[in-house]
């Protein structure tokens, strides 16, 4: 690998981590929550609630996320409503901001997925338990539901907040310059594709280190024996 | 090259105009016609290999072709990487912006310079013009996109006050509905007038060190360029004439 | 005495079979009852549907003077009238649950606290006061920092009558609190169940220990197949059984008595 | 308008053109999805029962591959390889056929290699969640432990391993799109083309996004059907 | 009579606290023993010591003439000698745990025929006679189709005593078999051991109801916090408590026959 180039690069890819850091954080603060609001939805007794959360889900989870974030920045963008209507145009106007959208509505359908199982999956005399109680379903929810279902679902979340991380690279399709918006920039200056792109791929697994290594510990001290 | 009477040809299919991969895998437009007529004067075939932008270079170094057409713009930078032909060609470039911009009646680098500092103007990604504008339009606001049709979808939005590209591109999008309300600015910038960024035009790209092969192709287009061939393409393509002319 | 629970006309089939089949009675304030009856007569179905863990098929359950009733509609769906009570009920029944269900994930104290801060709000550290009291009286206090995996089957079963035990429920629901525990704890437990009568706790358990629930309770409901077959006094039900059913379930039970 | 979508479609060929990419899209999907199915099946195995150092090596499998852009994976496949499969193919006189071949043969080995290291994590998970007791009886009960796993362990993980598994095809078949790199038309690329070329990125993504959401309605269906068997014992909720 | 089962010295500790404590036993072909003693003593954990579930700290377990032991290493880990004959005991011993463990999601047949088809290398249709006459025996031939959520607590025991019953084995470990079953089912539970035993199969259980183990066993054992207090006939051991501990066990468990 030539030095030159590392060196050259370097500087400019992490100027752009700091983006992809920005997108997966938000992607995961606001995803995560919303991701079990739906599989929530998904397991409600209310069919048409239950419906919308399901469409919603096979179409985040069947389409290509390239196809969702242009459809969001370049295809929301033409629907003149959208553009002059202030609070939407602020939300898809920027391209941060609408990667952002896009990476909470795409890892948001995922998550679904994720809880919908982990909740079906709970011992139904566990739940009985806490609703025998008296407990209200906000805390069977938080007590007993949660805590539970997330600890099976860790091992797959994980995955899922790694991919955030990388899905977030389509950022760079709408013009946001994280990591490999810059990435494609200095390759195309320089054609040392490989060598920029090993770097580049460094970069996210050390993000994606960081975060697997942190939720693997998580998942330790959650564990009991079943 | 790898197998005797075949020249095996990377390029990207998806640019309008330069390379245009047909369904059935024909490939179409500017860059064609070059490689077709390289290939002619070689009296050898043609066969070519589609491949995205990125992947062409590893693609040529790990022998998938033996070079590349694909309007490639010739840098001293890239020139660390590979090797290139004599440049052949060259499209001319030009700032486009809304018709009511300020920008719009410009008469110069220098002016533009000045006006479109704060502003943002877009380019595609995978050319040189990223680093022409931050060269030398120093308080301009860049923005890079994938793709032609992207850069100009945002120009129509209002999401960039103005695009930089080749001239091709600008032909196309005014005479489209949504090209309507925009308008060329007029001042044409070769690159020729900033090798340094821009570099010294297209070249076919090719492995480095394979010297022989460089000779046959300079010469090839070298011949092309003089005897108008290069010419007549870039007439049917471009309705202009893009060609530089050899210097032996 | 004030009535605390009226069971009227009680209903549940799964799919095609009645478990119950019409079952009335009534508990007063301080009432002990045992319901005894053989594998798979719908004991726990019984106590489930009074907390409607279980939805009855149709029927009436009075509790405290307020009722929730269930018909059946047109379609065959059974439809919960007053259902919004559901949660009060719930808040003052406790239910011992056959096999225990201890949350896995915290540890002895967490189980107990977590429906005393939660239901009760009480504050944490006296969630944890009352808590450590109620353990203490099924002697596992010292097991505080457990989690229910490193529990013996008659340590989880205390815990788990502890659970109920601490939120003090004006009816309590055991479904065969003791079957895990050896002679001593049941005499323990017993002494448990004593206190909180006369205390004016009212108790509903199953029971499989004929002794037990002839020391214990005030009056036996014998269940069969989903009816109910007597409902007496456990004196009169063990000197004069009702049916043949009954009968035959004493004489295995208690030859030496008989 | 109508008449445009239809010489474009039909007379110039797209039609035809996504339609081949779609199915290979789909063959190498599902090849991929399996082959990383099969070997992640064992590793997830291993790693369950913390076999030493091999479950460390899977781990850190597992994170490295998870942690990387699937395009690195990829490059690193194709472009690593490439050389010396050549070398090897020309010395056999095999060049033609290894040439047309073998990015479909990288293709799929590195959707399996990415698909591979997700269906570990989920697999695993499951595995852990299934209840000591039931696996203690099986022992007790002296069933060898090939049995124990596939008539026990298996079938209760796969209930709770199966959302992840449909997430994981649901990326894998999109993922499809990263092998294009290796020259493969496949539907995502095609897409690409036709929308650089024809000018109309609209048409041409909504249309690869409506038949990728095909295929996934379809799997979806074959999804949701094995979850209410799979079900079967647990009472519905 | 032959020698089936010799506990020797068997020694576990969870952490830092010894749950068994150097116990040692043997047991010969065709007895039955009890093993009683207050919640939380050891019991179950022997019962898994024995057929390795538990590795325990220490000890030998020799069954049917083969013997396994484990001794600690110098870094204070188990280790096993002989750990091959592991499959060969289990599969001669019968394990019926506390809380059954039947298998969510087989049938009650499919629960009981697995192993017959598995282990003992029955075709199908000889498996369900098998498992069938097994489940009749107590009772529960007519839930074959079931799966274990749709049983009662009861059912789902004595579906998993017909689970181990069906496999015929040489040593059968119950622990607290009969604890969820009415005093009737009790009482087939017992005629179905005695038969068992009279065929030649040794069964060690753990029970809390002495009048049961007193009916069924030849042999009582008294386990008190891990150690072995008493190992007497069932006579001998309620007539004459040999500890203080058995003397206080017994007398809350039979004050009538104190
Ligand atoms: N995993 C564990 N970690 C720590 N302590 C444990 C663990 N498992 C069991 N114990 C303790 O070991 C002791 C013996 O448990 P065991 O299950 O053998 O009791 P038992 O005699 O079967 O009681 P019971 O009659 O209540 O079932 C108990 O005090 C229990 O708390
Ligand atoms: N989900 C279900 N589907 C079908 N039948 C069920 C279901 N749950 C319980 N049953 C049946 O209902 C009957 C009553 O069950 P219940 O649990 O109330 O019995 P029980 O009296 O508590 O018995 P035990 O003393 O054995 O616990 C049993 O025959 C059982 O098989
Ligand atoms: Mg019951
Ligand atoms: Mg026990």
């Amino acid at each position: 690998m030539n030095l030159d180039i590392v060196t050259y690069a370097i500087p400019f890819l992490l100027v752009g981590a700091k983006t992809t850091l920005l997108i997966a954080l938000f992607g995961i603060v606001f995803g995560f929550p919303f991701g079990i609001v739906v599989g929530l939805g998904r397991g409600s007794k209310n069919r048409v609630l239950r419906n919308i959360c399901d469409t919603y889900c096979a179409i985040f989870r069947g389409t290509p996320m390239l196809v969702q974030i242009f459809v969001i920045y370049y295809g929301l963008a033409q629907v003149g409503f959208i553009r002059h209507n202030p609070v939407l145009w602020w939300l898809i106007g920027d391209g941060l901001n609408a990667a952002i959208l896009a990476v909470v509505l795409n890892t948001g359908a995922y998550t679904a997925e994720i809880f919908r199982t982990a909740f079906l999956s709970l011992p139904k005399g566990l739940i009985e338990a806490a609703e025998a109680c008296g407990m209200s379903p906000w805390h069977v929810f938080t007590r007993v539901k949660f805590p539970l279902a997330l600890r099976q679902a860790l091992p797959a979340y994980s995955s899922e907040a790694a991919i955030i991380v990388k899905e977030s690279s389509l950022a760079s399709t709408i013009t946001v310059l994280e990591i490999t918006g810059y990435a494609k920039r200095l390759m195309s200056e320089t054609f040392a594709i490989m060598d920029i792109f090993i770097i580049t791929a460094a970069l996210y697994l050390a993000i994606n280190v960081v975060a697997l290594t942190a939720l693997k510990l998580l998942e330790r001290r959650l564990s009991f024996v079943r | 090259s790898a197998k005797d009477g075949v020249l095996r040809i990377g390029t990207e299919g998806d640019a309008p105009k330069f390379s245009m991969a047909d369904p059935s895998g024909n490939v179409t437009g500017f860059d064609a016609d070059i490689a077709n007529g390289i290939c002619a004067e070689l009296k050898v075939k043609c066969e070519f290999v589609v491949q995205t932008f990125s992947s062409l270079v590893p693609s040529m170094d790990s022998d998938r072709f033996d070079v590349i057409i694909s309007g490639l713009g010739i840098t001293a930078e890239r020139q660390k990487k590979i090797d290139y032909s004599i440049p052949y060609a060259t499209t001319p470039l030009y700032f486009v912006a809304a018709k009511d911009s300020p920008l719009a009646g410009l008469k110069s680098v220098d002016e533009i310079e000045k006006a479109i500092a704060g502003k943002t103007v877009g380019v595609v990604t995978g050319t040189t013009y990223a680093r022409f504008i931050e060269k030398q339009m120093k308080g301009a606001d860049l923005k890079t996109y994938d793709a032609v049709t992207q850069l100009t979808a945002d120009l129509a939005n209002g999401r960039i006050d103005a695009a930089f590209e080749g001239s091709p591109t600008w032909v196309d999008f005014l005479a489209t509905p949504d090209g309507a309300n925009f308008t060329k600015i007029d001042v044409k910038i070769m690159a020729m007038d900033a090798p340094d960024v821009l570099g010294h035009g297209m070249g076919v790209g090719m492995r480095k060190g394979n010297t022989e092969l460089k000779a046959k192709l300079d010469a090839a287009l070298c011949k092309m360029v003089d005897d108008g061939k290069v010419k007549e393409a870039s007439m049917q393509w471009f309705q202009d004439d893009y060609t530089i002319s050899c210097k032996k | 005495m004030n009535e605390v629970l009226k069971v009227h006309e009680l209903t549940k089939a799964f799919g095609s079979t009645n478990v119950l089949d019409g079952i009335s009675f009534r508990m007063k304030e301080g009432e002990v009852i045992s319901l005894i009856g053989s594998s798979g007569c719908g004991k726990s179905t019984a106590l489930r549907c009074i907390n409607f863990l279980e939805t009855p098929t149709s029927g009436q359950i009075e509790f405290m003077g307020q009722a929730i009733s269930v018909s059946c509609n047109k379609r065959g769906e059974s439809e919960i009238v007053n259902a919004s009570y559901i949660r009060a009920f719930r808040q003052r029944i406790g239910m011992v649950f056959q096999n225990f269900n201890l949350w896995p994930h915290r540890t002895v104290l967490g189980n107990v606290t977590e429906s005393l801060v939660y239901v009760l709000k009480m504050s944490r550290k006296q969630a944890e006061e009352v808590a450590l009291s109620a353990l203490s009286k099924v002697g596992m206090a010292s097991f505080r920092d457990r989690y229910p995996h490193q529990l013996s089957g008659g340590q989880q079963q205390r815990v788990a009558f502890a659970r109920v035990l601490a939120m003090r429920p004006k009816l309590m629901l055991c479904d065969e609190p003791t079957s895990a525990l050896d002679p001593e704890l049941v005499g323990e437990v017993l002494k448990v169940i004593r206190t909180l009568a006369e205390e004016g706790a009212t108790i509903l358990l199953v029971t499989h220990e004929m002794r037990f629930a002839r020391d214990v309770s005030n009056r036996m409901i014998f269940l069969q197949e989903g009816r109910l077959e007597q409902d007496d006094t456990p004196e009169e039900l063990l000197r004069n059984p009702a049916t043949e059913g009954v009968k035959r379930f004493l004489s295995s039970v208690m030859p030496a008595s008989a | 308008m109508l008449a445009d979508f239809w010489i474009l479609m039909v007379e110039r060929g797209w039609a035809l053109a996504l339609l081949r990419g779609g199915a290979v899209t789909i063959a190498i999907g599902l090849l991929g999805m399996l082959l990383g199915f099969v070997v992640a099946t064992p590793l997830a195995v291993l790693r369950w029962q913390k076999v030493a150092v091999v479950s460390q090596l899977v781990d850190a499998y597992s994170i490295v591959v998870r942690g990387v852009p699937g395009l690195l994976v990829i490059y690193l496949l194709f472009f690593g390889s490439v050389d010396m499969v050549k070398t090897v193919a020309t010395t056999f006189g095999y060049q033609d056929s290894v040439d047309n071949a073998y990015p479909y043969i990288v293709g799929v080995i590195a959707i399996a290699v990415i698909s591979c290291a997700y269906s570990i994590e989920v697999i695993r998970g499951a595995l852990q969640a299934v209840p000591y007791g039931l696996l203690e009886a099986a022992k007790s009960l002296a069933l060898p432990t090939r049995i124990t796993f596939s008539r026990i362990t298996f079938p209760l993980a796969l209930r709770l391993a199966l959302g992840g598994i449909n997430n994981v095809w649901q990326m894998t078949i999109k993922d499809t799109s990263l092998i294009s790199v290796v020259g493969l038309q496949e539907l995502m690329r095609t897409a690409a083309i036709a929308a650089g070329i024809t000018r109309s990125p609209f048409l041409f993504y909504c249309i690869a996004a409506a038949l990728f959401f095909g295929m996934t309605a379809v799997s979806q269906t074959l999804f949701s059907r094995a979850e209410r068997a799979l079900n079967r014992g647990f009472g519905g909720r």
